[in-house]
């Protein structure tokens, strides 16, 4: 418990807003689809560093869900993303 | 320094909450409420409520944005057009506007009344966790959660079930989907990888989340919805077909759990009331619900996702 | 009391058993299973009623916990009433269901038993948020039914209920919270005295919230928008089970809020729901005669009585016969409206066309059910010896009593107008038939199911005597 | 000691996770923001975990943490293909310096 | 202002916000985000209220759980349905 936890949650939600900020208001699609990735790094992190900073063992467990299924909202939007593409057209 | 982590959530909630409604672009909306639902789960977090931070990101990262995403892909068809943008903007005529304008003002005092009346709140007059602390013992579980939502809830959690149940009934009413199937892309070499590696882990995962639930956050809802995000995992991979309408066994495995609780509650009449768990054999039978209920959550909540998803349409 | 023979929770397992094994037998199946459990269901109906009548209320404490931490189910006179008219008119419409859906049901079963599981769940909680999950039972398994018909028009109907059904949930769901932050607990029996202690404005606020979501899921007249296109297009035993019982539940529940807890909040508010019954009427009666639409006439009579029933409000002054006004209603308009939807599918059934100008040359062909139609229309006009009648008399004497004269002309215009749509159809069904109409068969298990339910509603304006004895009980005067 | 050492290895996290923040903030195409978000941030993680594993109190609390950084490593990168395949497919080139900054 | 209370107050935003947008939204699937956000936020006033004096209360966390459940079922059937409107007024 080094007490750094709790400040640095607060710098990676700080870290988070902004490239979330970025990724929504980015002109392409794929930029939009950069959201997606945050979920596996960010959020995780964050998660973890709370569990540390007194939200208990309990919050790795959500983590690690949190892990499991980053890849399924990425890849759910690269698949429904990946099949408007192949008919060429796009709204970015 | 917590009260600030706690406010810049909030705002950060606030915003994506906003900009989800009302941004033009629907694709757009859909994945800042994916993002919404991530910062949900860190609010939970931050309430120290594990178990609905477990639930939000299992059910809101795995299956609620892979659902939104499918029906966003069978609205925008795959025709180039852009997707019937119906803009989120107020419409331009005068009567319209009015209208919008009101609502927004009835809706803004409507939520100025309820924040004043939040702060005159007297302190509640009964202490539920004192009560639940009491009784955790002839509970048969040591989680207090569990223990509310299986035990001293269970009527709950009964209907809640049903509900589920119900839904996917719904579901099949409605038959194959008629909107354009999502065509699946050229088959993605990587995803199968990455498919085969995590869903081992993920059933491990539910089953280790299934038996946590009887002493720390975890239990048959998280669980099942872990081995939902599996199935739907594995038919982005295309490794699972789209399910069509359920024989016989799918069916039994669907409502299974259901029974079993059902069969459950009633048998218990005998110690004098529903669901009165005797408890010494507590344990045992919340156990043996939550298995059954692991199974069929999983089954249902991937069902929501996989029947009729991608079949093709027969004119 | 051995929790075997206690017939409050088997009301609620037994429906949701063969629901559920409805749904395993497959599409189309679970007929028989259905009319088995509800003529079990109506026999413990009958049971608790009889129970109720020597021993006053009854109370299940599920779990064996207790009202706060546990959560309790409680019966008096008002749910045993509402018990009996929901498996009362339960059954005959699955004889008529049966016979209906000749070419298989779909998830037909497996729908109506959860539908009848939740409401009978309703009327038996005791406790706000189990509340909340049993609305929603209801509500999703209401839009199954109403998207039953398939196709494009249904599913838009049947979406706009769900949202409509959602948003007042939500707003349900709020004002639970808002009662829960403010007291500790959501169970009612220990609520009512601590409302009655201390309410700050949360609890007036919440009050409003959960009373306005009950409001627009039971389609009083400003949230009444989604009734006609969802009860019109489902098909007739759907659309008889959703006017006949859905939007009674509803009603049911601000019944029980309006007197119980939150009775000193709501004190001097009843002007409000009867404005908003009022206007129900006339905009009901007024579109029901306009609609071409057959189902979509009987619609718009489900949303014109609907307003009789909050026409009681302001006469809560006089708590008994004003409810008994209330509930009669409520149960002569669910036996009315059950036959007279049973009676539409019948005609639509035979003549093929949902109009009611394609009706000519009926009351030659199917008198039984023509005959069960004009019962239906006696009974939602008012006139004697029918229940309605009786409804209306105890309603106009009771607003006497109170000096609110509007009251009894609206009751009486109300009557006037149900008259005016009832034999617009009557008058279309005694004119000759064109030649080219060609009749359908149908089977006659259909009409007799619809003629006994129009019986039914008649006759129990004779029988009214036994049913205020069984609502008096549990009702602090 | 160990003490220390936990917090060394934190900061060393956030401060990776700060660079792939900048990095998706100042690159010009998607290309590049890519790889700002997949390796900075992901080391950024991996720092963070190793730092809290540390501090875990028993070998298994330890060893599941450090469970969560590969597959978080894996989600990101089959997120990542997929969308540079997309942005292929796009058709965006990949930025070249004589390009004006955009 | 304890955590909870302010979660709360987010939670009555987020109710507006969603009610606001369940009226004014004509898209369907606009209309079902907006439903998500409406729950959500009357979950967070649920929770948040029950811990305004610290401490965490099992109950209404059970309760919140039981809804998250119940909201995923009615935005499926919901999604479902919309499947079924023609495409060119969702």
């Amino acid at each position: 418990m080094t007490g750094l936890e709790a400040p640095l949650a607060l710098f990676l939600l700080v870290n988070l807003l902004a490239a979330l900020v970025r990724a929504a208001r980015g002109p392409t699609a794929a930029d939009r689809m950069l959201a997606a990735l945050l979920f596996g790094s960010t959020g995780v992190g964050m998660l973890l560093l709370l569990a540390y900073a007194g939200g208990g063992a309990p919050l790795v467990d959500a983590a690690l869900v949190l892990a499991l299924l980053a890849a399924i909202a990425g890849v759910a939007f690269a698949q429904r993303a990946w099949h408007r593409d192949r008919e060429g057209g796009d709204d970015a | 320094m917590n009260l600030l982590l706690d406010g810049l959530l909030v705002l950060a909630l606030l915003w994506s909450a906003w900009r989800a409604l009302a941004s033009p672009d629907l694709a757009r909306a859909v994945v800042l409420f994916i993002v919404f639902g991530l910062l949900m789960a860190l609010a939970w977090a931050r309430l120290n409520a594990p178990d609905i931070a477990l639930a939000e990101a299992a059910i809101g990262a795995g299956l609620t944005g892979a659902l939104l995403l499918d029906a966003l892909g069978r609205l925008q068809p795959g025709t180039g057009a852009p997707a019937p943008e119906s803009p989120a903007q107020p419409p331009a005529n005068r009567a319209g506007r009015r209208w919008t304008g009101s609502v927004a003002l009835v809706a803004g005092l409507l939520a100025a009344a309820l924040a004043y009346a939040l702060f005159q709140l007297p302190a509640p007059t009964v202490r539920l966790p004192e009560q639940v602390a009491a009784n955790m013992a002839a509970s048969g579980v040591d989680h207090p959660v569990t223990a509310v939502l299986l035990n001293f809830r269970g009527y709950d959690t009964l209907l809640e079930v049903a509900v589920l149940l119900i839904a996917l009934i719904g579901l099949l009413t409605l038959g194959p989907a008629a909107g354009r199937p999502a065509a699946p892309g050229p088959a993605n070499p990587l995803l199968k990888a990455l498919a085969r590696l995590l869903v081992p882990l993920m059933i491990l995962s539910a089953g280790y989340l299934l038996w946590a639930g009887a002493h720390r956050p975890g239990g048959a809802f998280q669980a099942g919805a872990l081995l939902a995000a599996a199935a739907v995992l594995l038919h982005l991979a295309q490794l699972l077909p789209a399910w069509a309408s359920p024989g016989r066994l799918l069916r039994l495995g669907l409502a299974g759990g259901f029974l079993i609780f059902l069969g459950v509650a009633a048998a218990l009449l005998a110690e004098g009331a529903l669901l009165t768990y005797p408890p010494a054999q507590a344990g045992g039978l919340i156990l043996l619900i939550e298995a059954g209920l692991t199974v069929s959550l999983g089954l249902i909540l991937a069902g929501l996702f996989l029947l009729f998803a991608g079949a093709e349409e027969r004119p | 009391m051995n929790g075997l023979l206690d017939p409050l929770p088997w009301l609620i397992l037994l429906p949701l058993a063969w629901a559920s094994l409805a749904f395993l037998l497959g599409p189309g199946r679970g007929g028989r299973l259905a009319l088995a459990g509800l003529a079990g269901q109506l026999a413990l109906a009958l049971w608790l009623a009889r129970r109720l009548i020597e021993g006053g209320p009854v109370s299940h404490a599920v779990g064996g916990w207790g009202a706060p931490l546990g959560i309790d189910l409680y019966a008096d006179g008002l749910s045993a009433v509402m018990l009996l008219l929901t498996q009362a008119v339960a059954l005959p419409l699955a004889f008529y269901a049966r016979a209906y859906f000749a070419q298989g049901a779909g998830q037909f079963w497996p729908l109506a038993g959860f539908l009848l599981a939740a409401m009978n769940a309703l009327f038996l909680a005791a406790d706000l948020f189990n509340l909340y999950v049993t609305l929603e039972l209801l509500g999703l398994a209401a839009v199954g039914l109403v998207a039953l018909g398939g196709g494009a028009e249904p599913s838009r109907a049947a979406l706009r209920y769900l949202v409509v059904s959602l948003a007042a949930s939500g707003a349900y769901l709020l004002g639970v919270a808002l009662i829960y932050g403010s007291y500790g607990t959501v169970a009612i029996a220990p609520l009512t005295p601590l409302i009655a202690a201390q309410a700050p404005l949360a609890v007036g606020l919440a009050a409003g919230l959960m009373l306005l979501g009950l409001v627009a899921k039971s389609a009083l007249f400003p949230f009444h928008f989604w009734l006609p296109p969802a009860h019109g297009g489902a098909p007739a035993p759907v659309s008889a089970l959703l006017s006949a019982l859905v939007v009674k539940a509803a009603f049911y529940l601000i019944l029980r809020l309006w007197l119980g807890p939150f009775a000193p909040l709501t004190a001097d508010w009843g002007w409000l729901p009867a404005l908003a019954g009022a206007g129900a009427i006339l905009w009901g009666s007024w579109q029901a005669l306009r609609t071409p639409r057959l189902k979509q006439l009987v619609a718009w009579s489900t949303v014109a009585q609907l307003g009789y029933l909050f026409l009681i409000f302001p006469l809560f002054g006089l708590k008994e016969p004003a409810l008994q006004a209330g509930t009669l209603q409520a149960v002569a308009h669910g036996l009315a409206k059950a036959a007279m939807f049973a009676a539409a599918g019948i005609l639509l059934k035979a003549t093929g066309r949902d109009a009611v100008d394609g009706l000519a040359g009926v009351a030659g062909r199917l008198p039984l059910t023509l005959f069960a139609f004009g019962l239906a229309g006696v009974t939602l006009m008012g006139l004697p010896p029918s229940a309605g009648f009786l409804a209306k008399w105890l309603l106009i004497d009771a607003a006497l009593e109170q000096g609110l004269w509007p009251l009894v002309a609206i009751v009486l215009a109300g009557g006037l107008l149900a008259a005016a749509y009832v034999f617009r159809v009557l008058r279309q069904a005694f004119l000759l038939a064109p030649e080219a109409q060609q009749f359908h068969p149908v089977p006659r298990r259909l009409e007799w199911a619809a003629f006994g339910l129009a019986a039914a509603s008649v006759l129990l304006g004779l029988r009214g005597v036994e049913l205020m004895a069984l609502l008096g009980i549990g009702v602090a005067p | 000691m160990l003490e220390a050492l936990s917090a060394l290895l934190l900061l060393a996290g956030a401060g990776f996770y700060l660079a792939g923040t900048v990095g998706l903030l100042r690159f010009p195409d998607v290309y590049a923001r890519l790889h700002a978000l997949t390796k900075a941030d992901n080391l950024g993680l991996g720092l963070t975990v190793l730092g809290l594993a540390l501090q875990a109190d028993s070998l298994a609390a330890a060893l599941k943490l450090l469970l969560i950084w590969p597959l978080a490593l894996a989600a990101s990168a089959t997120v990542s293909h997929a969308i540079a395949r997309r942005a292929a497919g796009l058709g965006l080139k990949p930025w070249r310096p004589e390009e004006k900054r955009p | 202002m304890s955590a909870g209370l302010l979660y709360a107050l987010a939670g009555v935003l987020l109710f507006a916000l969603g009610l606001g947008g369940i009226v004014l939204l004509r898209h369907a699937l606009r209309r079902i985000l907006a439903f998500n956000v409406m729950g959500s936020g009357a979950f967070l006033v649920l929770v948040g209220l029950a811990q305004r004096d610290g401490g965490a209360d099992p109950v209404p966390q059970a309760m919140v759980l039981t809804g998250i459940v119940v909201a995923v079922a009615a935005t499926a059937l919901a999604l479902a349905l919309l499947r079924r409107l023609p495409e060119d007024r969702p």
